[in-house]
């Protein structure tokens, strides 16, 4: 199953107009998945996204979702 | 009206706007010999989003505290430039950061551009000093206050580590200034 | 450092020089947009000088706070805008009765209710004179300028320790908000009042002792055992119902304001001695009125400007007197009528009285008084 | 700046004692309704005020409004009687100005814990050196009988002729979870116990809570049937209350719904005014 | 038992009545002399009626609570006397701006301060009107008898209902605790109005939609989700700084009741149309006017009243008409000067004003106006 | 009269979470800085509340002023944005007026517990079937900055430029000792323990307070030198907590100082409004 | 003013005086057919102290509610006659308790003695009545409201228990007062 | 002692002025020495007193004192 889900890569939504650039979601990232890119978040290495969701979890702004 | 000088510096939250509208009052009005007032926009948008700062310098007692019809007019940001650029004068300057302003708004002044924010990134590596080349960059083509006074005024609002940084700063902006006459 | 004797402050930053000139020590408030910067220059500059500080937990319990300090001795002040200056408005009744002087700063916010917290507003006018219960006394200043803020804030101090009662300084937002370059007076420079010393014996003190208008007012703690009460009291301060007595004092507190109103009154006059058309105001609408009349005249029109640095008392002769000279006074305000209504009364139908009125958050600008200057000229 | 000097300590017999010493001269009859608990509080605060050594110009007795409130008219200090419920805020005004002052707040359940409540647990918590009277008679007396937050369950009073459906504070919890570094309850009834708790009180440095149970006759007794001021000292006060010092020698029923009586709560923490002194004078004449 | 139609009741009972009559069915308050009685009996009588009696921990969060149970759909009221009355001012500009209907009853007591808790005064007739900070709209009422305390309070919660606004019964102690017989109005007898119902889809629902003067309010939990706050808003009731759409807001809401002043008009004239010195006053003092205008008819004097039953809006035309046409206006009231202020400016000078002030707890008599009726005969 | 129906429990996992459903259209972005907590909250608040299955038109959102105080303008449901301090006191109202309306608090340190205080004790007492959200970020952020009555002793705040010499309150045990029925701590950063616990506490008859700290990075944050939002996460959120289900397992030195995580009290006791249907109306139509 | 009667009952806090007030009103306006205003004093002096109640009776509207000429004036105390008598007009009656009061105002009206209270312990056992006897009294002694309205109006106001009481002391005062006259 | 004491009676001030009657003093004298005599107190028996000053301490009016 963990390599089923490895296959289909994570869709990691973000909503430039409401991200503040906190860096909230990159910094609590286990993976190293995000970085600041100018004033917003990007992604930055989507295989390693867990779907863990920490980053949608934490964003304050209703700037990032993680589906699959 | 005449003796009224009336500038304008726009932006964006933390790019020191008011710290700029407050050190070029007080060249004008401490190290200068003329008078000064400073005013500010509060509110919701001084949490992000467009800021500016005014200062009016005059030989007279200045009684208007807010501008009426800008001498000059400084944009750090797009959204700043098109908020804010109406009230400018017939025949005042509009200084906008090349880097952050794409549309250029109409009117009988004169637009100048220049990359402000990346000059202070390339030269100094400090974004954070934008201001203060703004700040010189102004004094010289406007003349409203002396390079002697904007050094002073620059020198006295900031801590003592950052003296050289400043007058760096400041100096760039004399002399990208010249680059613009 | 050679000491700068000139210096950029902010409005609510020359206050803060205001009231430590003055002799102020004690402190107590609550912030709120867009006197804070008041607190917080408090907060700093009173320790140094001895003095106290301390932010309560809200405006009821400041304005208790510098009440109860006053009685200890000290000058003290708080410093609000709207919301919070409602909510003082019981605690600044108990000060006029008790008669305990003491400075409360009120920078005009938009209203009614949280209303608009960063913009300017002048509506607070009518609410510094009527917005307790019962009747009582009421003096307000209305400086214009920064610095006039730390002057008329010193003076608040010194009319706040000369007729025990508490003052009113009400400016708006953008005076308070805006930095003009002022000269920092030198100690002495200033006149400034302390409250009359008790010279009796402690067996023969009452502090609303009838011998005086205003009788001198011992802090406690200094052998003077007295009773202080929101009731009304005799002149040893205890609580009283008889009805001659109560009659007295609260007519007392009344008169010893009215009686020397040429005292506590300050006006400007600006062109007003062949004036045909006057504005009448105050704080930032008198700098853009100031701004137009001096256009008007350049434009050959006989305008003049008559500034109350006082408003209350309201000033009701120097009104009287300007309507039965000119064709129209204009007064320009922000907020929907409030100093206009007194200016009408005082007219007695004598000229022509005709409001400006804005309330969306901007500056009355000169423009749109010169515009009503021209109807008149 | 200094706090007041801790008193030379005399011990003696408290009655006979001559109130008169402390009492206004010819403000007597006070105001108060016959059998009112209030004047028998008032008596033991002048006793522990006495006991304290300090002189009568270095206390000062600031009130609210209500019944209780009238104290200060009748004692022969520096005396303010204030606003309903402002008592604390006036006083931590003159505290604060004049920390060489010994401030006594005398206040009424409702004046403390009604509308005074924020100013009470904001004293509290800053433990600033005021001594905090609150005479709990459960209802408001000065406005005629409506409940207060001390009005028990179910109740009569003239705003709950259906009986209360609020449960009550319990002052000096409040007092505790707020920060007093000093609570403590008494009662009317026993008041020579109380004479020495308000003395403690007084004597601690810091916020310093005594709650003490007394009655008014006039409206909770009339209207919950009590036949007396003296049948409702023994019910609510002397048969209510249960010393803390003997509660752990009691069984369970004979504790469970009644009131502790005694300090209930020490520590030594630091005392604002202190703390406004050696902390933040020091340091900003320092910069 | 056949129902007694006439009953002996206290002003303050009368409240009680007026209230339930008009459907007010929340009640939250605090205690305090003189207006107690209007607490009690809610506390009573609400729960029988299905309503909702709560004893708030002030005054401040008693006016809270009726602007919260008004949003939730109810009629409601608060009781209260002048240092309550100074407590709710921030909570009743709340009310204006946000425009939500409530009925604040103020039993006027001696002042300023905690002054003379059992004594009859009318001194917080200004503060009816400027008490909190910021332009907000007023209405007040200003019944005599005990029989119009019921009328008044049911009026008051109609022109609340009607103009989504708060709405004052003032008051003096002596109507509030005198009492008279009154007849109890039949249901239907007086006209009751209650909000106007809202009959567009939710998604259509604007809380302040500028197609109305006074737009309907959904009440709470109806499925009409909607915002509410203190800011200065838009018609989605979201806060703005639009500078034009706050000048629009808070122009409406004053418009609301300027425009419709002769709808909240209420005078009642004795003897006004051959006049030659008229009375001008309220409540228990209204009273005493009344036996001396007709002392003064008897001896021949052409004497007048002027009562109104609405102080705020001020009716400023009926005063204006009538300095015309009389040599005086008296204007007696138990404070040091508040309505003749008003009397005074709405003269414009056409007349003489002459106050009668008395602040010693005790009512202005019929001869003490006889006197100075007979000075203008 | 009734209270709300407890709705039926359906358990799903909460995220992805499509937050536009209970969002107003168009209102974001939020005023809150970058890194404010506050957004972090008001997403565990969405998804407790679509997880207690009531319906919009059921749930009403008040709260009073200050940059927490901005929620209700987000949400779509009932809403009220009231004055300082005083959220609880509307709030009290409405739900008495309504009782089938479920009235949740959004309100800040300041806002609750400094000039909203008394209100707030006043609420735990009657136990009112109110959810109050505090957002305890230890600052007055609206205002730029002041010390607010949850700051800890030597902070920095623009008025406590030298330190604070207050000892802050416990927002929990305040609640606690005044009467409240439910209360708990939660952290923005353990987001989907806070949302479990506003569940709770939603589920919960009575008044149920919970405390929430979150960050201030502007203010709070800048002036005690934290690097960053989720610097200040990190210290005081992950480590200056601890969970009441640990606690009992960790050795002493680990739980000093912290504050406590979780539901820290619970009791079943009768609530405001049903007393009030069941004792007062009741009892009143009786006579 | 001839159609206007002014009642004033004065004595102590306990002593039913304002009671007494109410009943005389209902009974002129509700059970009679005349208006009446009834007021009272408040304050420090309601608790403890002299108390007073007063009654405007009149046939035609009644507007000032205070008494300004007293027709008849009761005193159950020393402290209530001495400090309330002044108002009693010309002819008017003062009524007091005889075994309370011995110092005896001077003026123009009837001085009546009666010793009220001792009645009513005497023949009916209660002085919480003596209130209810002085109505009695007051009612034949001026005639301004009927035994009839005076008698409904007591029984409206008294609990069903003590109803006989009420009405014998009533009728006591009736009888008594015939004595006076 | 005990003896001694019992012969020189105490001294019961009573300031009539004051005393409002609320008989506080009389229900907790423990030996009855007290009664209401009209509106006020009066000494019963003076012989029973004890001096205990139960009498004082809860009278809330200072309107009665035992000296020796
Ligand atoms: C602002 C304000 N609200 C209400 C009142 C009325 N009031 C006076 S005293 C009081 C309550 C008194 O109760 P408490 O403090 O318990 O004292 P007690 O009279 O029972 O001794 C109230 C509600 C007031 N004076 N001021
Ligand atoms: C009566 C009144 N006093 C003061 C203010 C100013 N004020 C607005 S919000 C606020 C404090 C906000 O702090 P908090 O409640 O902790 O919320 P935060 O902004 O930190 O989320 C203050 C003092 C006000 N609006 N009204
Ligand atoms: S947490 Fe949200 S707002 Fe912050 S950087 Fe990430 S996406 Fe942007
Ligand atoms: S009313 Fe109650 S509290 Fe007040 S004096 Fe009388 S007995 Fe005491
Ligand atoms: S000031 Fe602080 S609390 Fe307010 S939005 Fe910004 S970070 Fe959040
Ligand atoms: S001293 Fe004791 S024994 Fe003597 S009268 Fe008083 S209470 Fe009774």
């Amino acid at each position: 199953m963990a390599e089923a889900a490895a296959k289909k890569l994570p869709n990691i939504v973000i909503n430039e107009r409401l991200c503040k650039g906190c860096s909230i979601c990159v910094d609590f990232c286990p993976t190293n998945v995000l970085e600041i890119r100018g004033s917003v978040v990007a992604v930055k290495d989507l295989a390693a996204c867990t779907r863990c969701q920490l980053c949608d979890l934490r964003c304050p702004d209703f700037a990032i979702q993680v589906f699959d | 009206m005449s003796s009224r000088y009336e500038i304008r510096f726009s932006g964006s939250g933390g790019q020191g706007m008011i710290l700029a509208g407050i050190i070029m009052a007080e060249a004008a009005a401490i190290y200068g010999d003329k008078n000064a007032v400073q005013s500010q926009s509060y509110g919701p948008e001084s949490r992000g989003g467009a800021s500016k700062a005014e200062v009016i310098i005059s030989s007279q007692p200045i009684d208007y505290p807010k501008a009426t019809a800008i001498d000059c007019m400084l944009a750090m940001t797009q959204e700043a430039c098109t908020k804010y650029h109406k009230d400018i004068k017939e025949g005042g300057i509009l200084l906008v950061d090349s880097d952050e302003v794409k549309e250029f708004p109409q009117g009988k002044f004169r637009l100048l551009k220049f990359p402000i924010i990346n000059t202070a990134r390339e030269e100094l590596g400090k974004t954070i000093v934008a201001n203060i080349i703004s700040l010189g960059m102004i004094a010289e083509l406007t003349g409203v206050v002396t390079h002697e006074a904007i050094e002073k005024a620059v020198l006295s609002r900031v801590p003592p580590a950052f003296l050289e940084l400043n007058k760096k700063a400041l100096q760039i902006g004399f002399e990208k200034a010249k680059t613009l006459k | 450092m050679a000491e700068k004797k000139k210096k950029l402050l902010q409005g609510n930053e020359a206050c803060v020089e205001g009231a430590l000139y003055a002799g102020c020590r004690f402190y107590a408030g609550y912030p709120i947009t867009p006197s804070t910067e008041i607190a917080e220059g408090m907060s700093v500059r009173l320790p140094k000088l001895g003095g106290k500080f301390i932010q309560m937990e809200d405006e009821i319990a400041s304005m208790a706070a510098i009440i109860g300090a006053s009685l200890a001795g000290l000058k003290t002040l708080t410093a609000t805008s709207g919301p919070g200056f409602s909510l003082k408005q019981e605690a600044i009744g108990y000060a006029c009765l008790a008669e305990i002087p003491c400075v409360v700063i009120n920078v005009m916010r938009g209203g009614p209710s949280t209303g608009y917290p960063t913009g300017p507003s002048q509506a607070d006018i009518m609410q510094a004179k009527w917005g307790t219960h019962g009747d009582h006394p009421a003096i307000s200043v209305t400086p214009a300028y920064v610095q006039e803020i730390l002057t008329e804030t010193v003076r608040a101090f010194n009319l706040a320790e000369k007729y025990r009662t508490p003052v009113v300084v009400l400016y708006d937002e953008i005076v308070g908000h805006m930095r003009e370059p002022i000269t920092m007076p030198a100690p002495g420079e200033i006149e400034v009042v302390d409250r009359a010393k008790v010279t009796c014996k402690p067996e023969e003190y009452f502090p609303y002792d009838d011998k005086y208008e205003v009788a001198p007012l011992a802090p406690f703690g200094t052998g003077y055992r007295f009773h202080v009460t929101g009731l009304n009291h005799k002149q040893d301060g205890f609580p009283t119902n008889d009805p001659k007595i109560i009659r007295e004092n609260n007519e007392r507190i009344m008169r010893k304001i009215e009686n020397h109103k040429e005292d506590i009154w300050k006006n400007e006059e600006t062109f007003l001695d062949d004036a045909e058309v006057a504005v009448f105001t105050i704080g930032s609408t008198a700098r853009s009125a100031r701004y137009a009349v001096n256009e008007a005249r350049k434009a050959g029109i006989k305008a003049g400007l008559l500034r109350p640095l006082t408003i209350w008392p309201f000033p009701d002769r120097a009104v009287a007197e300007l309507a039965k000279k000119v064709k129209a006074i204009i007064v320009p305000e922000l907020n929907l009528g409030q100093m206009v209504l007194e200016v009408e009364r005082c007219s007695r139908g004598a000229t022509k009285v005709e409001g400006i009125h804005r309330v969306d958050g901007e500056p009355i600008t000169p423009a749109q008084i010169l515009e009503v200057i021209r109807k008149y000229k | 700046m200094s706090a007041p000097a801790a008193p030379e300590k005399k011990e003696k017999i408290s009655v006979p004692f001559d109130y008169n010493k402390y009492l206004r001269p010819n403000k007597l009859p006070h105001i108060w309704c016959p059998g009112c608990g209030h004047g028998i509080v008032l008596k033991a605060m002048l006793r522990a005020i006495d006991k304290s050594g300090f002189s009568k110009d270095q206390i000062c007795v600031v009130s609210g409004i209500g019944c209780s409130s009238r104290t200060p008219g009748y004692v022969d200090f520096n005396t303010l009687h204030t606003l309903h419920g402002r008592a604390l805020s006036f006083a931590t005004g003159i505290k604060l100005a004049k920390p060489e002052l010994k401030v006594i707040v005398v206040t009424g359940d409702g004046d403390a814990l009604a509308i005074g409540g924020n100013h009470f647990i904001h004293t509290c918590r800053r433990n600033i050196d005021l001594t905090v009277l609150v005479f709990t008679n459960a209802i408001y007396g000065m406005t005629g009988g409506q409940y207060s937050p001390t009005t028990p369950m179910g109740s009569q009073a003239t705003t709950s002729r259906y009986g209360s459906i609020e449960k009550p504070f319990d002052a000096c919890e409040m007092a505790k979870a707020s920060g007093a570094s000093f609570v403590a309850r008494g009662t009317a009834y026993h008041t020579l116990e109380l004479e020495k708790t308000i003395h403690e009180a007084i004597m601690h440095k810091g916020t310093s809570v005594v709650d003490i149970i007394d009655a008014c006759p006039t409206y909770f007794g009339r209207m919950n049937k009590y036949k007396s001021a003296t049948h409702m000292m023994e019910v609510l006060e002397k048969d209510g209350t249960v010393s803390v010092k003997q509660v752990d020698k009691l069984p369970p029923e004979k504790v469970q719904g009644k009131f502790l009586r005694g300090v209930l709560h020490k520590d030594e923490r630091p005392e604002y005014c202190e703390q406004y002194a050696s902390l933040i004078m020091e340091k900003a004449k320092a910069k």
